[in-house]
């Protein structure tokens, strides 16, 4: 969680100096959602990340300094320039790159757990959705194939209260988390800003999934506390919200849990701050990619070659 | 007459139908209290109310379904996606209830569909579509494409006004780096293409975010048509022929990925219909066929450029 | 009912004779459930009907030769032979044909009844959704919309425990009437072969839509009594399932209702089958469209002239 | 040589796969116990079983979602569109998703989507639809549409093979009309063109069901080539030229409709390098920009007929 609100800062303001191409999206106040649910998949699992969730990709093993090139368009970035910032998945990690069109993603991570399935193998699948593209079909499609084929799937459903400037109240009547058990998934709710909880949640989940108990929805109840985007001054959200928000920050939560098992948190945010330090300077290093290359890649001329675990060093499975 | 830029025209024309015409409504993600993602309903949702400036679900299969009901009901509703790639997500309703609905059921669908397109600037692949083909390819559809402020506005009122539905193709790169001239209220600029520069050597024929582009190309160059399609569907197959028939050269530009791009089209019907007026052959200037990549040299790389533009039309000159 | 029997016997009959052309699907053993909900709606509202609806036409005014002219591709057909069979609604009638892809037509109503909402007028749109249709990502945007915006729609979901040759248990695990509430709108399920019971509960829904008391879903249980289509012997069902709902036919269940009543059933049937007649002499007579005119219509050329109201004739509302 | 259907020959196509790579299985509404819409896959569920067999839920978006998370997970599914109509239901997870994955990210997408396609048979707008070019004009996909029984199998297994998203379009007024001799077992045919008939004094381009009516047209015409491409993406571009070098007129036939087709495509490629080789206009035929419509007279009056085909023929002949 450390690393990716030190990384997403970082790259905030390489963004600032117009080191960042495009726009910039960040997952501030929200790291305990995917860090929690990363940490509890095995390296075997495969994971669809999204825009607010960089904490997954650190735990999935992706390389700071990689990420770091990735929202500077360098050469070096896991998409080597082809796909913007948050667009990405390390497919030797397990991940699949998402898409910007939301939430896609969960039918893919359908047919990942699909796969596990038809191959007889104990993993899951995990992805996650926000409040607002909960309103889209691909939604709907998803859960009710995951709920009557019982794949063993595990999707987020990170409520943080907007979808750009759109309220829940403009998004659904009622909380779509609700909904799960209508199609046959499984449906928690959980506190999205406290990791241990989003792990407990998804690591359950995650258990029944690869048992071949079914598909769960975990909901993260969480809030957005940056713009949708680097542009977004969010002048449209209460400021009480904020507040109210602001003083369950994750990070701070996890933080005094750590204190009081003993760890010098000091020190973990020293090693921290060097290892964005030096991911930086390497990111900076590494060059644009080669226009003459532009059009490479668009078909594979080889062999497919398929997903590769993840390393997943601290996953609750490592030792399993 | 007040100076626009292309997104200030696009808004007046949205602002002078909303209070000329009742039945008008707008819908979209975020493009009420908020003004849109890229503001083009900016003050909108206090003149006009929610009712109509309408924020909507995160659901573009339902945008596009709920404005067809809303038009066969009598209302106007232009919807915007807030960029132009998404409409792949409301793609059937589209292609399949709103352009097939009059000449299968004889019911008019008066709508308009705003699409945000085009790259230029580090979108990445899912931010800087030109789509136009794939709506030019589905009958009962029109499709306009305007290059300037004035056109910009022009066009969306005839498109608004148009009894079919019609995608109006806005390019982000123009929106603020065009401006001209617009007149005030309402006027209709029919779908049908212009003359940008007038020449008799070699013509290009292009539209959208490449007539800039073209015209800055050949700025300099002698004697260089450069015609603004405007309307892709309809075509304007007349004004194509009449200006490939008294330049004999042509230079087609897209910024659309080029297989089956409206520039492909284009040449057909010149090969078909002014092959015996042609000096020589048509030439395609286009993206290839790659998703736009994010990184700024990768994209330069692939997006049609002015020098080669410029490059292309030297050729032809030169052949 | 009787009308739509009677009138999808006779299409039969005329495809078996080659009369009409592609593929031909029907109602059969379903018909009370278009009936009764087509019955509740009044002159004003709008409809979007489905393949299995025809009643629904039939109540709203279309006039048989018409429909028979429609099926066999003719001019005089409600189309003009430019859509095929089922595919039609005619706008004068307040209808808007339905497309192919299911269910589509979902969305379309929420527009219907956005238009009404919007312009203050107290009216319901209608429609319809197969059990397998209701897999698709429509039926959700459709549902989530009408529910954040409380409009006046009513969707009937046609559970006939079949799409095409999958069974209901291939298509989702958990009924979809039960997911109306958790979009913020109202389901009920009623017995779909009982013409007063789906008279009842749409009219309900009709007065609530029509208040501003927003939508509903009613599910109508029934049973596909023929193949999926002409071609279909749907020999993937059950033999005891297709006699348990032979049982229970619609038309049966109704007569014994009317004939305690003292209604004269067979003149009843008489005069339907003089009808028919009629109409089918009628729709023979009909010249097919001319080729000239094949290219006309593509796009509207004048004004856009919108739906029109329905006739209604026998509508629970005409003296509301 | 067995004698096989159009049909039959995709049918033995994919068994021969599922029989020989594990990996490969197919999805798609009713394709299990029922053996499909068109009995494509009839008795495969017997011998395959209902894991490899799919039966899914009526949901184009999530088949061709599920599709892209089986094929990165190292599986080779097969999907159907049970009419290629509807994949316009699931066209975002096609063009967004499976087609710009490996440009994206290195990943590759090694799936396939059978789309049953085109009208003669009374269909309607919504059951005779030809879209390849949509996928044509979507960077990442491939595209081949076969016109022989022989060449429905041996590109059906090439594209089962291949390593990207491949969009294998069967024409269902071909399934049962044609047929011929099929090699036994797992053989390739290229992504090519192939010359159906040779000739030297006009070449007609065409792929899938215009290939045979293209061939009756010009039966009897003296030195008509005809170029089936089979193969859309990639366009067997230099197969094109050397056939328009070799016979100097041109007619291209389409089913699909006529803007921004294939058939366009072609053209402008004929248009930009094969220019000088042309003794006359490109002619096209193709289905007008109309949707299908269903009452036989209206739908003879659009598809292309083997007598239109024959009289642009002999017009350009003439010329
Ligand atoms: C299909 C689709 N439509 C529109 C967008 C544009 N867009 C990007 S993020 C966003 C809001 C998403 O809200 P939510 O799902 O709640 O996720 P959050 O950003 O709040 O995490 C929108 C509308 C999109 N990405 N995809
Ligand atoms: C989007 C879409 N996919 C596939 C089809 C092909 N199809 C036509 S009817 C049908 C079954 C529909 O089942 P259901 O919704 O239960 O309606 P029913 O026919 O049983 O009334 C299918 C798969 C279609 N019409 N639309
Ligand atoms: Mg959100
Ligand atoms: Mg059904």
């Amino acid at each position: 969680m450390l690393m990716m609100r030190g990384l997403e800062a970082r790259a905030l303001s390489l963004y600032k100096q117009g080191k960042v191409p495009g726009s910039f999206y960040d997952g501030y106040g929200q790291e305990a959602v995917s860090a929690g649910a990363a940490f509890a998949m095995a390296a075997e699992d495969r994971l669809c990340i999204l825009h607010r969730d960089l904490a997954a990709h650190i735990v999935r093993g992706v390389e700071p300094a990689r990420i770091l090139a990735q929202y500077m368009g360098r050469a070096s970035g896991i998409t080597g320039g082809r796909d913007g910032n948050v667009h990405f998945g390390d497919r030797n990690r397990g991940c699949v790159g998402m898409v910007s069109m939301l939430p896609d993603m969960m039918c893919v991570a359908n047919g990942l757990a699909l796969a596990f399935k038809l191959r007889g193998q104990k993993a899951a699948a995990l992805t996650f959705c926000g409040d607002g593209a909960s309103s889209r079909g691909d939604f709907h499609e998803a859960l009710n194939w995951a709920g009557v084929q019982r794949l063993g799937v595990i999707f987020v459903l990170e409520n943080n209260q907007y979808a750009y400037s759109t309220p829940t109240s403009a998004q659904f009547a009622v909380d779509p988390v609700k909904r799960a058990e209508t199609y046959g998934v499984r449906g928690v709710s959980v506190d999205g800003n406290d990791a241990e909880a989003m792990f407990a949640a998804v690591h359950e989940a995650r258990t029944r999934a690869a048992n071949g108990e079914g598909p769960t929805l975990v909901e993260a109840q969480t809030m957005r506390m940056h713009g949708h985007a680097a542009h977004d001054d969010m002048r449209y959200v209460p400021k009480e919200l904020v507040e109210h928000w602001a003083a369950r920050d994750p990070i701070k939560l996890q933080s005094k849990r750590l204190k009081e098992l003993g760890v010098d948190l000091d020190a973990l945010q020293r090693d921290v701050d060097a290892e964005i330090d030096a991911a930086s300077q390497e990111a900076l290093a590494s060059p644009m990619p080669d226009p003459d290359t532009a059009l490479d890649g668009v078909f594979c001329e080889g062999e497919a070659t398929e997903l590769a675990d993840g390393l997943a060093p601290w996953s609750g499975w490592a030792h399993a | 007459m007040p100076e626009l830029t292309y997104l200030q025209a696009i808004s007046s024309a949205l602002r002078d139908e909303l209070r000329a015409d009742e039945r008008v409504f707008l819908l979209g993600e975020d493009i009420g209290a908020f003004g849109g993602a890229f503001k083009v309903t900016h003050g909108f949702h206090e003149e006009f109310g929610a009712d109509r400036v309408m924020d909507t679900p995160l659901a573009e299969t339902a945008i596009i379904g709920t404005a067809v009901g809303a038009a066969v009901s009598g209302l106007r509703p232009v919807a915007e996606m807030q960029f132009a790639d998404f409409i792949a997500c409301g793609f059937d309703q589209l292609v399949n209830v709103a352009a097939k609905m009059h000449y299968r059921q004889g019911l008019a669908v008066p709508m308009v569909v705003r699409l945000p397109s085009g790259g230029g600037f580090s979108g990445g692949p899912f931010h800087s579509q030109n789509p136009e083909a794939w709506f030019m390819h589905s009958p009962g559809l029109k499709v306009v494409a305007p290059s300037t402020a004035e056109d910009a506005k022009g066009l969306l009122h005839a498109a608004i006004q148009d009894p079919n539905p019609v995608v109006f193709m806005e390019h982000k790169h123009l929106y603020r780096r065009v401006r001209g001239e617009v007149q005030d209220g309402i006027y209709t600029t029919p779908f049908k293409a212009r003359i940008a520069r007038r020449g008799e050597n070699l013509t290009v024929i292009t539209y959208g975010a490449m007539v800039p582009a073209a015209l800055e190309a050949t700025a300099e160059l002698d004697g260089v048509e450069v015609l603004d399609l405007r309307s892709l569907t309809p075509l304007d197959v007349e004004a194509i022929v009449d200006s490939v028939s008294r330049c004999s050269k042509v230079v087609i530009v897209d910024e659309a990925n080029a297989t089956c791009a409206a520039g492909a089209q284009v040449s057909a019907v010149i090969a078909e219909h002014a092959f015996e007026m042609l000096d020589g052959p048509v030439k395609r200037i286009a993206t290839p066929d790659v998703p736009i990549p994010f990184s700024p040299p990768l994209e330069a790389a692939v997006l049609p450029s002015v020098t080669r533009i410029r490059e292309a039309c030297d050729e032809l000159l030169g052949y």
